[in-house]
């Protein structure tokens, strides 16, 4: 009986992983087409370039000869895990708003919201009077709480003033970077004394806060690696959770399929907009908040004509997973792989790590037809699936 | 006419399918000269997909056209229009937000280096619109301007074009009375001129008043092609149905009990225009009946249900449901304290098409204690219920409880939300156009149960445009025009012809004669 | 108050051609939300070329002799390669929304995330920086127009403020604004491609190729956005090109629904946005009255204040007006032939 | 060695080998700043191909936003890419360098704006050269030439956000100079100093409309005093027919506004720092450096190319004197900027 459910799980990923192959094929011609105009770059390194896009992460470096050499390599992997950790949060924050028909684009609104309040709380309150676990667990929290509200503005003007929600989440974004750039500014939590930086607050190891390891430094040596990824991934099982098993994920489906025949069955939608805005809201800021609790990141103040990248990558992650939030799991390590591959590019060949974000952009703009995709396998299965349907 | 071939237009042999439907079986349709030309049918039964057929917007796999004798090709619009054919379409093609006289112009302007020519277009629209009796206001925005000023525009659009063969798809399912006898005489007109009509409709009496002959078409097959003067209603409708009609349903007399839903000088705003849409309206249903509204849609019977079942709020007046006040309750809250919907719209309300089957069978009740753990949902429980329902109400699906609504034919989505509403047994089912859209089969079903409900000591409101339903299913008809409730029948000793008076506004009941 | 006007233009002007740019998109049908990338993509192109023309050398000589009507072919010629590419790039929009049907909104993101990527990787294996300048001297000295080249030694308001130190590309776009806007009320083709963005149905019941239509729809967006990019990185970043434009795409979408889609308000829209962009560089030295009182100075609020206003305006603005704005009806509802 | 001419060295080379003896690193900036990164790595690539060494630059991920860490991927990249020695300029690198000297102990660095670095054991890092620059005098320099030759109305735009003490010591030694030159002719001289929209060094229309408002207002000349800022002052300064100094290289062949620009010898002074470790004398830079001024030729004004009327090369070459004998100390404490203490300057701060 579930036959069905199960192949359409199977296409979405088989959609997922070619529309992966033909991303990173674009990529691997990119590439070769700057190799082949440029005359200061050879074949040979245009292959290096090709074949770091697909194993960057195993890259070991170079050896005596010159060759590059892949391998198992603890740092690369750990950074990975850590690069992964803001990125699989604003995916679910994309994901869970798109299960109720919102198009979140204001996560990187909400993740200056939640890394706004995380700062402030874990610098703000010595560690000297108060447990430094406990100040990490208010931010952490704070940081949420911020994205929360963030999120729900978009939601309630989309909800109560049917404002267009994409063009809220816009706006917020914008205004979120001008007022955490005011805030700041105003605030004493600047960077100076340190003396070695301008432009950016005191990392919160400077209060003594940062997010435990939890032994990921042993298995990841020389990595950034930190608990975060568990959090991340802890909240991942618990967006399942709630979207597939209980009423509220419901409620918030049926919103999402249809908005009218939800409130003709009594779900308050207007109610259950805002609040899976609040959600995607909270992913968000989370992302922001274990970003710079890691302890050795620091956050640019400055932020008002930028807005943070990993708020975009969400929508990516999302799209690539079908908004499934252990798919996003996945995903999210998958983006994260991509930009240690850009990194290795940049430091081992002439190429720069933008490529991967060509790679990203390719990727979404297959997933914008991915059903397209999954019906052309649809129907390369449709015998299958007819003959399927003659046994049950 | 004479020397000139005798027919305009000839379909011939026209086979016309879709996926797992054959709409068109060897049709063949001639059209004379000056004639009004009927083609009557029940639903689904292929008469809009001729005249697309016609009018380029499908191809057809087998057959032959001709104009003036001469085989054409229809390959789009473009063609038809270049033919001089037009069409009137069942949902009105029209730009709301352009003026009248920029939909008529549409396609077909005038232009110098590109740019419009509209003072020209407004002289020849204005001279068409004199001689045939048109009246539209050229500069008016389509969205504010009546149904029936709607259809002129798009009678003036093929005028415009110089269309002689003039296509109408059931021009006067969103008429009032007056509005279609207007069209009728327009359409004489017309024919005086020299155009000749293909006029689309499954209502017998329009069809013996304005038409020449008449083509009756069932399942997509031609049945036959009579002369009005030479047949009569009742051979017509047996020709349309394939055996004779009556379709009474067998019904004890009803029982009627205590008021189950009491409504009080209700009023309820128009979205559209500055009035209300509902005005001052009183009745009640009872236990153990079936009270149908009858009425022309468009007369305030939706926004009434939208007000009964807090989709819409009333502006004022007072509900109550088993003697509880339920005007401001929320929906959730009616639907607690009694109230089932059948909803007009099953696909925006009734129905979450992109959920499973046992998903939208637990859409009224997966909060109730039964389908929950705690905040989580007993999926084992949702399903056994699922299995329970698609078993005692036959609902037919590929996959059972995980099969994609979307996927199931409209019967089948139809019966889902039947067994939905009807399963959650409570006093008062508010039933709006059941069976709108279905087959013979089907509708039968349908009516079985709500009748079964009744025997149960139910209270059922029922909305219907069907006449034949109204008449077979009701023990109670109010009808409804302008937002007001104009009378009240017994079925049994009422015609069909008295409640059409009472639904054009031509007749109206004292109200203290009903008024309970 | 010539300042504040001639530098409030500066920032409406692109804001203004790109929220035109919109329009077109959405009369079609398609929502083009991909106009931040395609500026940034018209940005590069734009300043690719005059890097290259200036490389090459093939106005040196008439720079040398200060012939500037040469400078201004040479900037319109930049203005149309990089409207004829933003032109190109929009067409993948095109294809995602109009050909294979797909999720407009989605297509529109991946352009607006393709655009910055691509735009960087080639920056930086060019360039080996993130940034694309022009190849010498800046862009005042090359394009600006002074009134002394024009010949004029007066001096009045008209005169400093229209006249002086501007730059051609200001009325270029006003001219462009100005026929694309007629052309969208006063010609069949407009009345053809406004059908389509509320009723694809009827118009194609007319005859009207609604594909072809949208086609031209996105082509025109994309070439008023590929020309909006680059004027805005030619006249407020010194022809610069570096994988941003600073969120005015986005803005441009604002202005486009704060006006309503309907081009007067439009213009209005982006003068108010190009105003509070301009005050909130410049408050300090905004002499208003002329009479050398700082008033924006006086009030002593901070420029951060004046920097979210545009934003938060549009929100305010769309919070009242959110039920009279009409977008087209039909916009971002992929259109199927087989369902006609 | 020819630095001025190595911009047309490559900046791309691929080696056989693919690892490179000689690494350049950023903190923030833009590799062709046209000032500080791109006159430091010419400084390294004429090195290289004056020698016939491999040279690559690394810009740390996440571009004007990156992170300690990033610097120090960054810097370890360098390193695993083979580098024998490697360049680091700015002196936000301070934490990553810190951590990344301590760890590869046989790779030398030149911490340009730096200074000296402790190890985890307590002493300071002898594969570290620190070198920094007694900007002040340069500053000094300009802001008195620019009185001198009659400009009256002065602006400075400073990057790194008013933190950076280099930007800071040209700032502060800009303003004694116009103090200076203007008590001598005894006028008053108004003073605009801003480091506003400078926090990353970059241009932006922010930066151009605003110094676009100040030419608008009078000011005739600024002290671009921030890397690829430059761009945005100059393009206000063309609009306006005014004028521009330029910082660090001299960058008169970058735009026709530039009356002079305040040197000082980034390149040299990592050519110099290069030569010593190959040539064997590392040793004489190693842990402590060097602090460059007009007595070692590494700050001071180009006189061949600026466009003085007034102020002659004479004066200039009297006041450098002065500066070299000592005669003429000029403060580089910046923390004693303030309206009182320039006594004829009208001293107006935007923030
Ligand atoms: N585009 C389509 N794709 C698939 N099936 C279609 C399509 N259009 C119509 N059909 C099917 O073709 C058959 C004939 O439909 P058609 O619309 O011609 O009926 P009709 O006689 O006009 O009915 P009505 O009175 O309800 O308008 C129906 O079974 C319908 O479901
Ligand atoms: N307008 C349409 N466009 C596309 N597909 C259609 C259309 N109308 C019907 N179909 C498809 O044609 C098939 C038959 O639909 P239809 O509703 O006519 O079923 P049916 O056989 O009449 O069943 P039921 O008796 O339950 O109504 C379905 O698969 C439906 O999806
Ligand atoms: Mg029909
Ligand atoms: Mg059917």
């Amino acid at each position: 009986m579930s036959g069905k459910n199960e192949r359409n799980v199977l296409r979405s990923i088989l959609a997922s992983l070619i529309s992966i192959l033909i991303g990173m094929g674009m990529g691997s011609l990119v590439i070769l087409i700057v190799g082949l105009c440029s005359k200061n770059l050879t074949l040979k390194s245009t292959w290096e370039g090709i074949r770091l896009i697909a194993l960057g992460v195993f890259s070991t470096g170079r050896n005596a000869a010159g060759e590059l050499t892949f391998g198992f390599n603890p740092a690369s992997m750990g950074n990975m895990l850590f690069r992964a950790t803001p990125i699989i949060l604003t995916g679910l924050s994309v994901g869970i708003a798109f299960k109720s028909g919102l198009f979140n684009i204001g996560a990187a609104g909400q993740y200056l919201a939640g890394t706004c309040a995380t700062l402030f709380i874990a610098l703000s309150i010595p560690s000297k009077i108060v447990p430094a676990w406990l100040i990490w667990l208010l931010a952490f929290l704070g940081g949420m709480a911020a994205g929360a509200l963030w999120g729900a503005i978009p939601g309630m003007l989309k909800a109560f003033l049917n404002i267009n929600e994409v063009l809220a989440c816009i706006m917020s974004n914008w205004i979120a970077a001008n007022v955490v750039t005011w805030l700041f500014d105003i605030s004493n939590l600047k960077n100076i004394v340190e003396s070695t930086k301008s432009g950016y607050i005191y990392k919160t190891t400077f209060n003594g806060i940062a997010t435990p390891k939890l032994g990921l430094d042993k298995l990841f040596p020389g990595s950034q690696v930190n608990g975060g990824i568990l959090i991340a991934i802890l909240l991942a099982v618990l967006m399942y959770i709630l979207i597939s098993r209980t009423t509220l994920g419901y409620e918030l489906k049926a919103c999402g399929a249809n908005r009218y025949a939800a409130r003709y069955a009594g779900i308050k939608d207007r109610r259950n907009m805002v609040l899976s805005m609040a959600i995607a809201g909270a992913m968000a800021g989370a992302a922001g908040s274990l970003y710079y609790l890691s302890g050795n990141t620091e956050f640019y103040w400055s932020t008002y004509q930028i807005l943070p990248a990993a708020g975009f990558n969400g929508i990516p992650v999302a799209l690539l997973a079908s908004n499934n939030p252990i798919g996003i799991i996945f995903t999210g390590m998958f983006m994260s792989t991509l930009s240690i591959s850009g990194l290795q590019l940049t430091n081992l060949t002439a190429y720069n790590e933008y490529i991967t974000d060509v790679i990203i952009s390719v990727i979404v703009y297959l997933s914008a037809f991915s059903l397209v995709i999954r019906m052309w396998l649809g129907g390369r299965r449709k015998k299958a699936a007819q003959i399927g349907k003659e046994d049950e | 006419m004479e020397g000139a071939p005798p027919y305009v237009i000839e379909m011939l042999h026209i086979t016309k399918e879709f996926p797992g439907v054959r709409a068109n079986d060897d049709i063949t349709l001639q059209l004379k000269h000056g004639e009004i030309h009927a083609l009557l049918g029940e639903n689904g039964a292929g008469k809009s997909t001729l005249m697309s057929v016609l009018f380029g917007l499908y191809k057809p796999e087998a057959g032959e056209i001709r104009k003036d004798g001469k085989t054409v090709r229809i390959n789009d619009p473009n063609d038809a229009t270049a033919l001089h054919i037009g069409m009137v379409h069942q949902h009105f093609k029209l730009i709301e937000v352009f003026s009248v006289l920029d939909n008529i112009i549409l396609g077909a302007e005038d232009t110098k280096l590109g740019f419009l020519q509209k003072k020209d277009a407004r002289k020849k629209v204005q001279a068409l619109s004199e001689r045939y009796g048109l009246k539209v206001d050229l500069d008016a925005k389509v969205e504010d301007i009546t149904v029936g000023m709607q259809q002129r525009v798009e009678i003036l659009k093929m005028l415009y074009r110089e269309n002689e063969v003039l296509i109408f798809d059931e021009p006067t399912a969103v008429l009032t009375p007056q509005e279609i006898g207007e069209l009728m005489h327009i359409m004489r007109g017309l024919t005086r001129e020299g155009k000749s009509i293909l006029f689309i409709s499954h209502k017998l009496n329009e069809i013996m008043e304005v038409a020449d002959r008449v083509t009756v078409l069932r399942k997509g097959k031609h049945i036959g092609t009579v002369h009005t003067k030479e047949t009569t209603k009742t051979e017509l409708s047996r020709m349309m149905v394939g055996r004779p009609v009556q379709m009474v349903v067998d019904k004890e007399p009803a029982d009627a009990g205590d008021d189950v839903l009491t409504v009080k000088d209700v009023s309820v705003p128009s979205r559209l225009y500055k009035r209300d849409a509902v005005s001052k309206v009183n009745f009640s249903v009872r236990a153990g009946e079936i009270l149908c509204i009858a009425g022309i849609d468009g007369n305030g019977q939706t926004e009434l249900i939208h007000a009964l079942t807090g989709l819409e709020r009333p502006s004022c007046g007072h509900i109550s449901l088993c003697g509880i006040d339920i005007t401001s309750a929320s929906i959730r809250q009616r639907s607690l304290k009694g109230m089932s919907h059948i909803p007009e719209d099953r696909h925006k309300h009734g129905l979450v098409l992109d959920f499973t089957l046992e998903q939208n069978l637990v859409l009224q009740r997966y909060y109730e204690p039964r389908f929950r753990n705690g905040i989580f949902i007993r999926f084992d429980e949702v399903r056994s219920y699922a299995n329970a329902l698609i078993r005692q109400y036959d609902v037919r699906s590929g996959q059972g409880p995980i099969t994609p609504v979307r996927s199931m034919s409209g019967g089948n989505q139809q019966k889902t939300i039947i067994a939905r509403e009807i399963d959650r047994d409570l006093p008062l089912i508010v039933a709006v156009q059941p069976t709108r859209g279905l087959d013979v089969g089907a509708i039968e079903y349908i009516h079985g149960q709500l009748v079964a409900q009744r025997d149960a000591g139910k209270a059922i409101l029922l909305v219907s445009l069907e006449l034949d339903e109204v008449m077979n299913l009701s023990d109670r008809i109010l009808v409804m025009y302008g937002g007001e409730i104009v009378g009240q029948f017994d079925p049994a000793q009422v015609s069909t012809e008295e409640l059409g008076l009472y639904m054009a506004g031509a007749k109206r009941q004292k109200e203290e004669a009903w008024r309970v | 108050m010539a300042f504040l006007i001639r530098q409030t233009l500066i920032y409406a002007v692109p804001l203004m051609v790109v929220a035109l740019a919109g329009v077109f998109a959405e009369r079609s049908g398609i929502i083009n939300l991909a106009l931040e990338g395609i500026m940034i993509f018209g940005a590069f192109i734009g300043v690719l070329f005059v890097h290259l023309v200036q490389k090459w050398g093939w106005f040196e000589a008439a720079k040398e002799v200060g012939n500037w009507g040469a400078m201004q072919l040479f900037l319109l010629m930049a203005m149309a390669v990089s409207a004829a590419l933003g032109m190109v790039f929009s067409l993948l929009l095109a294809f995602a929304a109009i050909n294979l049907r797909a999720d407009q909104t989605i297509g529109g993101t991946a352009l607006n995330l393709m655009a910055p990527a691509l735009v960087l990787f080639l920056i930086r294996v060019i360039n080996n920086q993130n940034t694309m300048q022009m190849f010498k001297g800046d862009s005042a000295s090359w394009f600006m127009l002074k009134k002394k080249m024009l010949g004029i030694t007066g001096s009045n308001f008209f005169i400093d403020t229209f006249l002086n130190k501007v730059y051609l590309t200001t009325y270029i776009c006003v001219l462009v604004f100005i026929v694309l806007s007629v052309i969208l009320y006063k010609t069949r083709f407009g009345l053809r491609l406004r059908s389509c963005g509320e009723n694809p149905h009827a118009a194609d019941s007319l005859g009207i190729n609604v594909l072809k239509m949208r086609y031209h729809g996105v082509m025109i967006s994309g070439a008023l956005s590929g020309m909006g990019g680059f004027v805005y990185a030619m006249t407020t970043a010194n022809c610069t090109a570096n994988g941003e434009v600073a969120g005015f795409g986005f803005l441009a979408l604002a202005v486009m629904i704060f006006g309503n889609w309907k081009p007067l308000n439009i213009a209005g829209a982006a003068l108010l946005f190009g105003l509070f962009k301009c005050i909130a560089a410049s408050y300090y030295s905004l002499d208003i009255n002329g009479d050398g009182v700082y008033l924006l100075k006086e009030i002593g609020l901070s420029s951060n204040f004046y920097r979210l206003l545009p934003y938060l305006i549009t929100l305010i603005v769309l919070a009242f007006t959110s039920k009279s704005s009409r977008a087209p009806k039909a916009a971002g509802i992929p259109y199927d032939i087989g369902s006609r | 060695a020819d630095i001025a001419g190595a911009d047309d060295i490559e900046d791309t080379m691929t080696s056989a080998d693919g690892t490179y003896e000689l690494a350049f690193i950023t903190d923030v900036g833009q590799l062709k700043d046209k000032s500080f990164n791109q006159g430091t790595w010419n400084g390294v690539k004429s090195y290289a191909a004056e020698h016939g060494l491999s040279y690559k630059y690394y810009q740390p991920a996440n571009g004007d936003q990156a992170t300690d860490d990033d610097r120090y991927d960054a810097i370890k990249a360098a390193v695993d890419g083979g580098a024998k020695v490697a360049v680091c300029a700015g002196y936000m690198q301070g934490a990553a360098l810190t951590k990344a000297a301590d760890e590869f102990k046989d790779t030398m660095f030149v911490f340009i704006d730096g200074w000296p670095l402790t190890g985890a054991d307590g002493n300071i890092m002898s594969n570290v050269a620190p070198v920094v620059f007694k900007e002040e005098q340069c500053g000094y320099f300009a802001g008195y030439a620019l009185v001198k030759e009659g400009f009256e109305k002065i602006g400075f735009c400073g990057g790194g956000g008013g933190t950076n003490p280099a930007c800071c010591r040209y700032g502060y030694g800009f303003a004694q100079g116009i103090d200076a030159a203007a008590a001598e002719l005894g006028k008053t001289v108004d003073l605009n100093y801003s480091w506003l929209y400078g926090a990353t060094f970059s241009a932006s229309p922010e930066l151009q409309t605003m110094v676009n408002g100040w030419y608008e207002n009078g000011i005739e000349v600024v002290f671009a005093c921030g890397g690829p800022m430059f761009d945005s002052i100059t393009a206000a300064a063309a609009e306006n027919d005014c004028f521009v100094v330029g910082v660090d290289s001299d960058q008169s062949y970058d735009s026709d506004t530039v009356v002079t620009s305040a040197l000082k010898g980034v390149g040299e002074a990592a050519y110099l720092a290069i030569a010593k470790y190959y040539d064997g004398n590392w040793d004489e830079i190693a842990g402590t450096g060097i602090n460059l001024g007009a007595a070692e030729g590494a700050t001071g004004l180009p006189t061949e190319t600026w466009s003085m009327q007034t102020y002659t090369v004479e004066e200039y070459e009297d006041m450098l004197a002065a500066v070299i004998a000592g005669e003429l100390a000029v403060d580089d404490n910046y923390e004693n900027l303030s309206d009182e203490a320039l006594e004829s300057v009208n001293l107006s701060i935007v923030e």
